[in-house]
C-alpha cells in the first residue's frame, strides 16, 4: 500500500537515490541529507502504550497514553503524546479539541504539585507536607464533629448527624475512589454531601 | 587632472581614487548579486550560492549587497553626472556608432570625456539600479512581506527579474568595451590614459586637458620636440 | 442513557433539545452524523441559539430559554390530536388506563393541594384509585374521564401551536414543521431519540422539562428501543458514576436513600421502600431492597453490622430535610453555619450560581480544603486579583489546604459513561511532584481521624472505628480492592435450605449479580447495580472484546454495563404484548414461547411471561408513568412555568412567578431581578473548545478560545450599538462582568407575547486562574434558584441587561 | 521495502530534470465533507499535538475564528462564515477547514527557487522539506490558496505536511483520525472521491441541489477535497477560489523569463567575448601617439598665451 519512508530508508538509500546522484551532478552537495529528513521521523515508534479513558465528558471515549521508555526499572515514564483508542467503540479513535489536547492538560503549568496552605488572613500560599496538612485537616475535623455532632433530634430520635462540615465530592474520579470517600465521609455522619452531577 | 610628460609615454589623468575605489565597490556589488542573484533564479546556477554560504545565506546577503551598490553608485552618480548629459555631438557620434565599432573613429567629431555611449550606459545603469532597488524591496520577504500584497509582490518578482537581466546585458556591453577598446581599463585601475588613447577616443577632452598645461615628470630634459631619442 | 452513544446510529431522527450534542460531546455526536449518512435519519435541533448541532441540522427552531414545557406539549397535543401515537404500546406499557382519585385537580398554573407559606404541595390527591384488592383500577377503553390519558388531553389541550409560539416565540410554522417529524414516530418502525443535557436540568423545572420528552416518547412507544429513548448526555466523565455510588446528601450507592428522621428505625425504614405491586403478576423490583441495604451496611461495618443492631442502620446519618444540596449548603455556609468544606475536584467558586453569595459563604469557613490536580479559583477563593477576584484577604480568616492530587493518567480505576458502561483505565505515568492520588488522601485522613478517636474518644465514634477497613495497606487501598467491594462478596457460606449439603454460595468468593445477595448478613456489597462488574472470572470492567453480533451497537462484551450488563434499559418494551419485537428489523429482545432471548439482557426475568409482567419493574405498577403520582414535588403532569426571572409573565397563569414549587431562599428571593432594570434573557453554556474550568489550563484550548465573551444579536448590537469583538459589561441583579462582544446571525430576537425578547449568551470556561486569558464566568450573574425536585441551580434562564464598555479596569 | 529514490518523487523543487514517473504509489488524499463538519476544532488541537506546535494565546476577536489566520505554527484553521440562504431563507453556518490542499500541480514547488526544498511524493504529498529551505518566501507567491507562512524564529517556510510522518508509516493524519463527526476521511484518492459520491448524493436528497466535490482541475486537482453544499458558489466558504490556478504572473516568471533570460544573457556574454577576440583590436597606433604629442604641445601652448 503506502510506501514507508523512514529516515534510516532515506540515508542507505542516499548514495544510489536523487540526493546521490543527480543533485550532486549539478553541483551543489548536503542535498541528500536533507532528503533524508524530507519525512519526519514517526515519533512514536517505541513508546510505551496504557490504555485510558478521556477523563472530560461522559461519552468516555478510550485514548492511549504513549510514554517514554519500555518500562524497564531505569526508564522513568513521561507521556509524551496521548491519542484516541481505535478499538474503543463509541469513539474509534476519534478525540474532540479538548481530547486531542489532552497531553497539555497532564503538563499543564498550573498543575498543583506540592501541598499548599494558606493561614487565616494571609495573602499567599505557603508550602507545607503532607504530614502537617493531613494532621492539622484531621485535627479540625474532629473538633468540629466533637462540637456540633448530633446524636439525637429534640424529639430523642437517634440521627447521627454532623452538619457543620460538608463534602462535595469530584466528578472525574474513579467509581473506586468515589466508593471509599463515600465510606469515609458517611461514617463521620456527613449529610452535606454533594457531587457535580447539579452543576 | 592633469596631462604628464613621463620617461617614456605621455600620459592623462582620467579617474582620481576616490572615484576608482567607488567604481570598484560598486563593480564587484553588481558582479555579487549578479550571481546570487543568479543563484535564486535558475536551479543550474544554485551551486554559486554556495560562494555565499548557501542558499539562507545567500536569500539573506543578496538584498544587502544591493543596498551596498545603490549607496556606491548613488557616489558614482554625483561624481559623474556632469559629464553625462547630453549633446547634439553625441546624437551624432551616436548614429555612427557603427564606424566606432569598425574602429574608424577618425572620421567622427572629437568626443568629450564620455562618448554617447558611455553615457547611455551611464543613464541606463541609473534607471535599472533604482528599479531593481524597488522591486528588490517588494519582494524582500524577511523585512517587507507584510508590506507589500501578495499579488504586488509577485508582480515585483517579474520585473526584479526582467530588469536583472537588462541590467546584465548592459554590464557586458560595458566590459566588452573596457576591454574591446585597449587602454581602457587603466583608467580604472592606474586612473590615467595614454595620451594616443585620449587622442583617439576623447580628443576633444585631450584638448582641454592639455590647455590646463603639461606637467614634465622626465629627469633628463628634452632635446627639442619630438619624442624619446631619434632612432 | 436509556440507551447507548453507539445505539444512537440506530434511530430516525434525532431531537437535541435541552442540549447542544454537537458542541458538548462531539464524539458522541458521531453516531448522530452516522445514523444521518447511513439511515438518512433526520436531525432537529431546538434551541435559543443556532448552536454547532444546528450547523448540521435538517431543521432547525428556535425557542426562548425556560419553555420548553409549553413547547413539548404542544407536540403531545399534536400528535393526540392527529392520532399520531402508538396505542398498543401506550395502553400496555403506560399507565394512560389507570384510574386517577376524585379529588385531582389543575386550575391557574396549580395543581390541588398546593401550600403558598411552605411553596409545597400536599400530594395525597396526586393518586390512583386502587381497588379492594390492592390493585390499581384501570380502562383499557381509556375512555374513563378520570383515566390517566383524558386527564392528559385535558391537561395541554391549552397548548396550541399558537399559544406555543406565544410563549416560546417559536414561529407556528417551524413548530408544526417539528411535530410532524416527530409524529412520524409513532410508526411501530420509526423511532426518534432525544438527546438532552444541562440545557433541561439547569432550571426551576429541570425535571419537568425531561419528564415533558419521556411522556412524548411514551406516547411514540420509542422507550426500550434500538434508536429510541431517553438520552442524557451527562456531564463530567464519571458523574454518573458518582451518583450511582449515592455521592449526594440523601443517597446510599445504588439510588437506596437514606432515613430520615420519621423513620426511627429500620424496620419503619423499610415499611416505606419495598413496594408491593399494584397490578396482579406484576414484579416490583424494589422488593429486594432489604437484600440491597443489608449487603450494603455489611460493606460499610462487616462484623459490627449485625442483625442485633439492625446492620448498624443506626449508625447512618438521618435527614431533618430533604437534602443537603449545595444551593442549601451554601445557603447555611452564608449564613455563617458551617465550619469546615471539602472541595474533592470542585471548584464552586465559579461553578455554583451567584459568586457574589458563594464568596461572601466561603469567607465564613474555619477551614476548607481542596484536593485537585488543577490550581482552583475556589482554592483561591481569598486572593485578591483585582477585579477579577476583588476581595481583602486580611479580612479573610479561613484556613485553606490545597492538596495535590493525580489526573487520569496516573491513576487506575473505573469510570461510568452516560451509557451507563463502567469502563477500566490504567496509569501511563507517575504523579508530578508529591502529587497523590484521592484515595490515599482519604485514607490517610480517614487513619488519622480513626486514630484521633480510638485515642481520645469524642463524639460517637463507634461508626469511624468500626468502618470495615479489609484493604492490603491500610493507608493506601487500590482499586481493584474497592471494585470488588462494590461488586459484592460473600460474607458466610451460604448452603441450600433444603439440602444443606448443596453450597449456594461460598464464603470469600465474588458475587456474579445482585440476584444472589441476601437480607440475613451473608453478603456485602457496596453497590448493587454494580454487581456482575468483577465477579469470580475478574474485571468485567477491562474487557476489550469489539465484537457486535447483528450491528446492535451493543458491544456486550465491551467492558461492563450496569445493571447487569444490559445496555438498553427497558428492553423489554422493544416487543410487543406477545413478545415479538414491534419491528423485526429492530429486534432486541424476543419471546420464544419459553424464554426471553435476543442481542441484550432482558430487564425482566428470563421465563417472565410477555403478558404478565410489564418492562418497567422499577414501577410497582411495571408500566411507564404518563402521570406520575406523587412522585414529583410540583405535580403529577408537567406544566409551563417561567423561569423566576423571565422577560415575559407567565401567560398560563399570570400571578405565578417561576415553579410554584421550585425552591428558593428567602435573601434569594429578594435578589432577582425584574425585566424593566435586566430586559434581556440570558442563558449560560459551554463551548466545544473547552470543558468547564479545566481547560483553560491547557495551552491548546486556549490556544483554541483564549477569551472570555458573550453572544448577542446584529439586532441588539446596533441597538445598544455594540461593536463586534468590543467590550460590554454584562450585569445582572447579583452581578457584573465585563466581555468581548460575539455579534452574530446565530442568535435573533424572539417575539414573546408580543414582545421582542433579546437573547445573551453567556459561555462559561474563564477565570482567574490557567493560561487562557483571566476572565469572568456567567455564575457572576446566574440566581440562586434551585429545580423542585433536585434542587440543580436554573442557570439556563435568567435576566441581565448589557452596555457598550472600555472593559475592565485592570489596575 | 525500498528507501527513498528519484523514483518516488513526482516533483522536486528548482531541479532541471523532471524525476522518472515510473514508480506507481497510491494517490492518497483527504476529503474535508463540510456538511459534517460542526467547527469543533480539533483538527486543530490534533494538528498542533501531533507536530508539537504551540501557537500563541490570542484575543477574541468577535468571532470564533483562533487564531485569525494560519501561522507557521497553525497549519490548519477552521473559518466559520454565518450566511442566510436567500433561497430558502435559512441561516448557514459555513465551516471550513482551511490549509493546504496539497495540489497536484502544486505553486509553491513550481515558484521555489531552493533545489530539493519542496517535493511531491508518488502519493501526492507536497512538502517541504526545512533543511533545503531557504526562507526567501517564493512559495507564499506560488501559491493559489494563501497557504505557506515563513517562520520569523528560523525563516523557514512552514505548512500542513498531510502528516507525512504519519502517512509514510500507514497511518491517517492526525486531523483526520481525531474527527469527532467523520467530516475529514482519508485514505486513496478513488476511495475519497467514491466516498464523496455517496454524500453529494446524500445532501441533494436533503434539499442541496448543488452539492458538489470540490477538486479543482486549475491546479490538476488536489490530494485535500472538500464536499461543499453548495459547490456552485466555493467562495460562500470563507472565500474558498472558484478556479484556483497557479497565478499567470508566477507562470511567465517562472516559465519565459527563467528560459528567455539565462538564454539572452549567456549569448550576449558569448558574442561580446567572441566578437572582443576575433574582431580588430582597437588599439592606439603608434601614429595616433605622435599626433597626440604635437596637439597636446599646441594646446599646451596655447593654454600659456591665454
Amino acid at each position: 500500500m503506502l510506501h514507508e519512508l523512514s529516515r534510516r530508508q532515506f540515508l542507505k538509500a542516499a548514495g544510489a537515490g536523487l540526493g546521490g546522484s543527480a543533485v550532486a551532478a549539478l553541483g551543489f552537495g548536503g542535498a541528500e541529507e536533507a532528503l533524508a529528513q524530507a519525512v519526519r521521523p514517526f515519533k512514536l515508534a517505541r513508546t510505551t502504550e496504557t490504555r485510558n479513558t478521556c477523563p472530560y465528558c461522559s461519552v468516555a471515549c478510550g485514548v492511549i497514553l504513549y510514554s517514554l521508555g519500555d518500562k524497564s526499572k531505569n526508564a522513568h515514564p513521561a507521556i509524551i503524546h496521548i491519542e484516541g483508542d481505535p478499538d474503543h467503540p463509541t469513539n474509534r479513535g476519534t478525540l474532540c479539541p479538548k481530547g486531542s489536547a489532552l497531553l497539555d492538560f497532564v503538563h499543564s503549568e498550573t498543575r498543583t504539585k506540592v501541598p499548599q496552605y494558606r493561614g487565616p488572613g494571609q495573602r499567599e500560599f505557603k508550602q507545607i507536607s503532607w504530614g502537617e496538612a493531613l494532621d492539622r485537616i484531621a485535627r479540625l475535623m474532629k473538633d468540629d464533629r466533637d462540637k456540633n455532632f448530633v446524636a439525637t433530634n429534640q424529639d430523642g430520635v437517634t440521627v447521627n448527624r454532623w452538619l457543620t462540615t460538608g463534602f462535595l465530592a469530584a466528578s472525574a474520579t474513579t467509581n473506586e475512589t468515589a466508593f471509599l470517600t463515600y465510606k469515609v465521609v458517611r461514617s463521620t455522619g456527613i449529610l452535606a454531601f454533594d457531587n457535580q452531577a447539579r452543576v | 587632472m592633469a596631462v604628464r610628460r613621463e620617461e617614456e609615454r605621455t600620459t592623462v589623468d582620467r579617474y582620481p581614487g576616490r572615484v576608482r575605489v567607488n567604481h570598484w565597490i560598486t563593480a564587484i556589488s553588481l558582479i555579487l548579486l549578479a550571481f546570487s542573484g543568479a543563484a535564486l533564479f535558475h536551479p543550474s546556477l544554485f551551486f554559486l550560492s554556495s560562494l555565499f554560504g548557501g542558499g539562507a545565506a545567500t536569500r539573506m546577503l543578496h538584498p544587502w549587497i544591493g543596498v551596498v551598490l545603490l549607496a556606491s553608485f548613488t557616489i558614482l552618480f554625483i561624481q559623474m553626472v556632469r559629464y553625462n548629459f547630453w549633446t547634439k555631438a553625441d546624437s551624432h557620434w551616436m548614429r555612427h556608432i557603427g564606424e566606432v565599432v569598425a574602429g574608424r573613429e577618425e572620421n567622427l567629431p572629437e568626443v568629450g570625456k564620455y562618448n554617447g555611449g558611455q553615457k547611455i550606459i551611464f543613464w541606463l545603469m541609473t534607471l535599472l539600479i533604482l528599479v531593481l532597488f524597488g522591486t528588490g524591496i517588494m519582494i524582500w520577504y524577511e523585512y517587507f512581506g507584510a508590506t507589500f500584497t501578495i499579488e504586488q509582490q509577485r508582480i515585483g518578482h517579474i520585473l526584479h527579474a526582467l530588469t536583472a537581466v537588462a541590467m546584465l546585458l548592459v554590464v557586458i556591453v560595458h566590459i566588452y568595451a573596457a576591454f574591446y577598446v585597449r587602454g581602457t581599463i587603466n583608467a580604472m585601475t592606474e586612473g590615467k590614459v595614454t595620451g594616443g588613447w585620449a587622442f583617439r577616443h576623447h580628443r576633444l577632452w585631450l584638448r582641454q586637458e592639455a590647455r590646463k598645461g603639461v606637467i614634465d615628470e622626465r629627469q633628463t630634459p628634452p632635446r627639442g620636440h619630438g619624442v624619446g631619442p631619434a632612432e | 442513557m436509556t440507551n447507548s452513544w453507539t445505539d444512537i446510529k440506530n434511530t430516525d431522527l434525532v431531537i437535541i433539545m435541552g442540549g447542544n450534542a454537537a458542541e458538548a460531546h462531539p464524539c458522541g455526536f458521531k453516531w448522530v452524523t452516522e445514523a444521518k449518512a447511513q439511515r438518512g435519519a433526520k436531525l432537529i435541533v431546538v434551541d435559543p441559539r443556532f448552536t454547532r448541532s444546528a450547523s448540521v441540522a435538517d431543521l432547525y427552531a428556535p425557542i426562548r430559554q425556560g419553555t420548553d414545557i409549553a413547547f413539548l406539549l404542544g407536540a403531545m397535543k399534536y400528535c393526540i390530536d392527529n392520532d399520531k401515537i402508538q396505542h398498543d404500546y401506550v395502553r400496555a406499557f403506560t399507565n394512560a388506563p389507570y384510574i386517577v382519585k376524585e379529588g385531582f385537580g389543575y386550575q391557574d398554573g396549580l395543581f390541588t393541594g398546593y401550600d403558598e407559606a411552605k411553596r409545597d404541595y400536599d400530594r395525597s390527591s396526586w393518586e390512583y384509585e386502587l381497588g379492594p384488592d390492592g390493585y390499581v383500577q384501570i380502562d383499557e377503553t381509556l375512555q374513563h374521564p378520570r383515566s390517566v390519558y383524558q386527564l392528559l388531553k385535558k391537561h395541554i389541550a391549552a397548548y396550541t401551536p399558537e399559544m406555543v409560539e406565544r410563549i416560546c416565540g417559536t414561529p407556528k410554522d417551524k413548530f408544526l414543521a417539528v411535530c410532524k417529524l416527530i409524529s412520524e414516530c409513532s410508526a411501530r418502525d420509526k423511532v426518534m431519540t432525544s438527546m438532552y443535557a444541562l440545557g433541561w436540568t439547569q432550571h426551576s423545572k429541570g425535571s419537568q422539562n425531561i419528564r415533558s420528552m419521556a411522556m412524548l416518547q411514551l406516547l411514540l412507544g420509542n422507550i426500550g428501543v434500538r434508536g429510541g429513548g431517553m438520552n442524557a448526555l451527562r456531564g463530567h466523565s464519571n458523574i454518573q458514576g458518582l451518583t450511582d455510588i449515592g455521592l449526594m446528601s440523601n443517597l446510599i450507592p445504588g439510588y437506596l436513600t437514606l432515613g430520615t428522621d420519621k423513620e426511627v428505625d429500620f424496620s419503619t425504614y423499610m415499611s416505606t421502600r419495598g413496594f408491593k405491586p399494584l397490578r396482579p403478576n406484576q414484579m416490583s423490583y424494589w422488593q429486594n431492597y432489604r437484600k440491597f441495604m443489608v449487603s450494603f451496611l455489611k460493606s460499610m461495618w462487616g462484623k459490627a453490622a449485625t442483625p442485633e443492631n439492625d446492620f448498624a442502620y443506626q449508625w447512618l446519618p438521618k435527614l431533618d430535610v430533604p437534602g443537603y444540596d449545595m444551593l442549601r449548603y451554601f445557603d447555611m455556609m452564608h449564613q455563617g453555619k458551617v465550619n469546615g468544606y471539602f472541595c474533592q475536584g470542585f471548584n464552586p467558586l465559579l461553578s455554583l450560581s451567584n459568586r457574589g453569595k458563594v464568596t461572601q459563604a466561603l469567607s465564613k469557613l474555619k477551614f476548607l480544603v481542596s484536593m485537585d490536580p488543577l490550581q482552583t479559583e475556589t482554592a483561591r477563593f481569598w486572593k485578591d486579583e483585582g477585579v477579577h477576584n476583588d476581595v481583602k484577604p486580611e479580612s479573610i480568616q479561613t484556613e485553606v489546604f490545597e492538596l495535590p492530587t493525580t489526573c487520569f493518567a496516573e491513576d487506575e480505576g473505573s469510570l461510568v459513561n452516560s451509557g451507563r458502561w463502567l469502563q477500566w483505565h490504567w496509569p501511563g505515568a507517575e504523579p508530578p511532584g508529591e502529587a497523590k492520588t484521592d484515595t490515599w488522601v482519604m485514607a490517610q485522613l480517614y487513619q488519622r481521624l480513626r486514630a484521633l478517636y480510638e485515642k481520645e474518644g469524642g463524639a460517637f465514634p463507634d461508626p469511624i472505628v468500626n468502618l470495615h477497613w479489609p484493604y492490603r495497606l491500610a493507608d493506601d487501598p487500590q482499586p481493584d480492592e474497592m471494585a470488588k467491594e462494590m461488586n459484592g462478596y460473600v460474607v458466610s457460606t451460604v448452603t441450600d435450605p433444603v439440602d444443606p449439603t448443596k453450597v449456594l454460595l461460598e464464603k470469600g468468593k465474588q458475587v456474579d449479580t445482585f440476584g444472589q445477595l441476601r437480607d440475613d448478613g451473608s453478603t456485602a456489597c457496596g453497590c448493587w447495580i454494580y454487581s456482575g462488574s468483577w465477579t469470580e472470572k475478574g474485571n468485567m470492567m477491562a474487557r476489550r472484546d469489539t465484537s457486535d453480533p447483528a450491528n446492535t451497537g451493543a458491544y456486550s462484551n465491551w467492558a461492563f454495563s450496569w445493571p447487569a450488563n444490559r445496555r438498553i434499559l427497558y428492553n423489554r418494551a422493544s416487543a410487543d404484548l406477545d413478545g415479538k419485537p414491534w419491528d423485526p428489523k429492530r429486534k432486541l429482545i424476543e419471546w420464544n414461547g419459553t424464554a426471553w432471548s435476543g442481542y441484550d439482557v432482558p430487564d425482566i426475568a428470563p421465563a417472565a411471561k410477555p403478558q404478565d409482567v410489564g418492562p418497567f419493574i422499577m414501577n410497582p405498577e411495571g408500566t411507564a408513568r404518563l402521570f406520575s403520582r406523587g412522585m414529583m414535588k410540583d405535580g403529577p403532569f408537567p406544566a409551563h412555568y417561567e423561569p423566576f426571572e423571565s422577560p415575559v409573565a407567565n401567560v398560563m397563569a399570570p400571578k405565578i412567578r417561576g415553579n410554584p414549587a421550585a425552591r428558593i431562599f428567602k435573601d434569594d428571593l429578594a435578589a432577582l431581578g425584574t425585566s424593566d432594570k435586566f430586559p434581556y434573557a440570558a442563558t449560560s453554556y459551554r463551548l466545544t473548545e473547552h470543558f468547564h474550568f479545566w481547560t483553560k489550563h491547557v495551552w491548546v484550548n486556549a490556544v483554541l478560545q483564549p477569551e472570555f465573551f458573550v453572544e448577542i444579536s446584529e439586532q441588539l448590537a446596533a441597538e445598544k450599538n455594540i461593536q463586534k469583538g468590543g467590550w460590554v459589561k454584562v450585569s445582572s441583579a447579583r452581578g457584573v462582568v465585563y466581555a468581548k462582544a460575539v455579534v452574530t446571525k446565530r442568535i435573533k430576537p424572539l417575539v414573546c407575547d408580543g414582545k421582542t425578547v433579546h437573547v445573551v449568551g453567556i459561555p462559561l470556561h474563564w477565570g482567574f486562574t490557567g493560561a487562557a486569558r483571566k476572565g469572568f464566568g456567567p455564575n457572576s450573574l446566574t440566581p440562586f434558584v434551585g429545580d423542585a425536585n433536585i434542587e440543580t441551580p436554573e442557570f439556563k434562564a435568567f435576566l441581565v441587561n448589557v452596555e457598550p464598555s472600555n472593559g475592565p479596569a485592570v489596575s | 521495502m525500498a528507501g527513498l529514490q528519484s523514483q518516488d518523487f513526482a516533483r522536486i523543487s528548482a531541479t532541471t530534470f523532471r524525476p522518472p514517473d515510473v514508480r506507481h504509489d497510491f494517490e492518497v488524499a483527504k476529503l474535508i465533507d463540510v456538511s459534517k463538519c460542526i467547527g469543533c476544532k480539533a483538527c486543530q488541537a490534533a494538528c498542533l499535538e501531533w507536530n508539537n506546535l504551540r501557537e500563541e494565546i490570542g484575543y477574541n476577536r468577535g468571532v470564533y475564528d483562533n487564531p485569525h489566520d494560519l501561522t507557521e505554527n497553525t497549519w490548519t484553521l477552521m473559518r466559520f462564515t454565518e450566511w442566510e440562504n436567500p433561497g430558502t431563507g435559512n441561516l448557514e453556518w459555513l465551516i471550513r477547514k482551511d490549509g493546504c490542499m496539497h495540489c497536484a500541480d502544486p505553486g509553491c514547488l513550481k515558484a521555489c527557487p531552493a533545489p530539493g526544498a519542496i517535493v511531491q511524493y508518488n502519493n501526492g504529498i507536497v512538502d517541504f522539506v526545512s533543511e533545503n529551505c531557504i526562507g526567501c518566501g517564493y512559495c507564499v507567491k506560488g501559491c493559489p490558496f494563501n497557504i505557506p507562512r515563513i517562520s520569523q524564529a528560523d525563516h523557514k517556510a512552514y505548512k500542513c505536511t498531510l502528516c507525512s510522518d504519519r502517512v509514510s508509516v500507514g497511518q491517517a493524519p492526525a486531523c483526520a483520525k481525531a474527527c469527532p463527526t467523520g467530516a475529514i476521511v482519508f485514505g486513496t484518492k478513488q476511495a475519497m472521491l467514491d466516498h464523496a459520491e455517496g454524500r453529494i448524493t446524500d445532501l441533494k436528497s436533503r434539499g442541496f441541489k448543488n452539492a458538489g466535490i470540490y477538486d479543482p482541475p486549475g491546479v490538476g486537482g488536489t490530494h485535500v477535497m472538500y464536499v461543499l453544499h453548495h459547490a456552485d458558489q466555493p467562495q460562500l466558504y470563507a472565500g474558498l477560489p472558484q478556479n484556483p490556478r497557479i497565478s499567470q504572473v508566477v507562470e511567465l516568471w517562472k516559465g519565459l523569463t527563467k528560459y528567455a533570460g539565462m538564454a539572452v544573457v549567456g549569448f550576449a556574454a558569448a558574442f561580446a567575448f567572441v566578437h572582443a577576440t576575433v574582431a580588430r583590436r582597437n588599439d592606439v597606433s603608434r601614429a595616433e601617439d605622435r599626433k597626440a604629442e604635437h596637439l597636446i604641445d599646441e594646446e599646451a601652448a596655447r593654454g600659456r598665451e591665454a
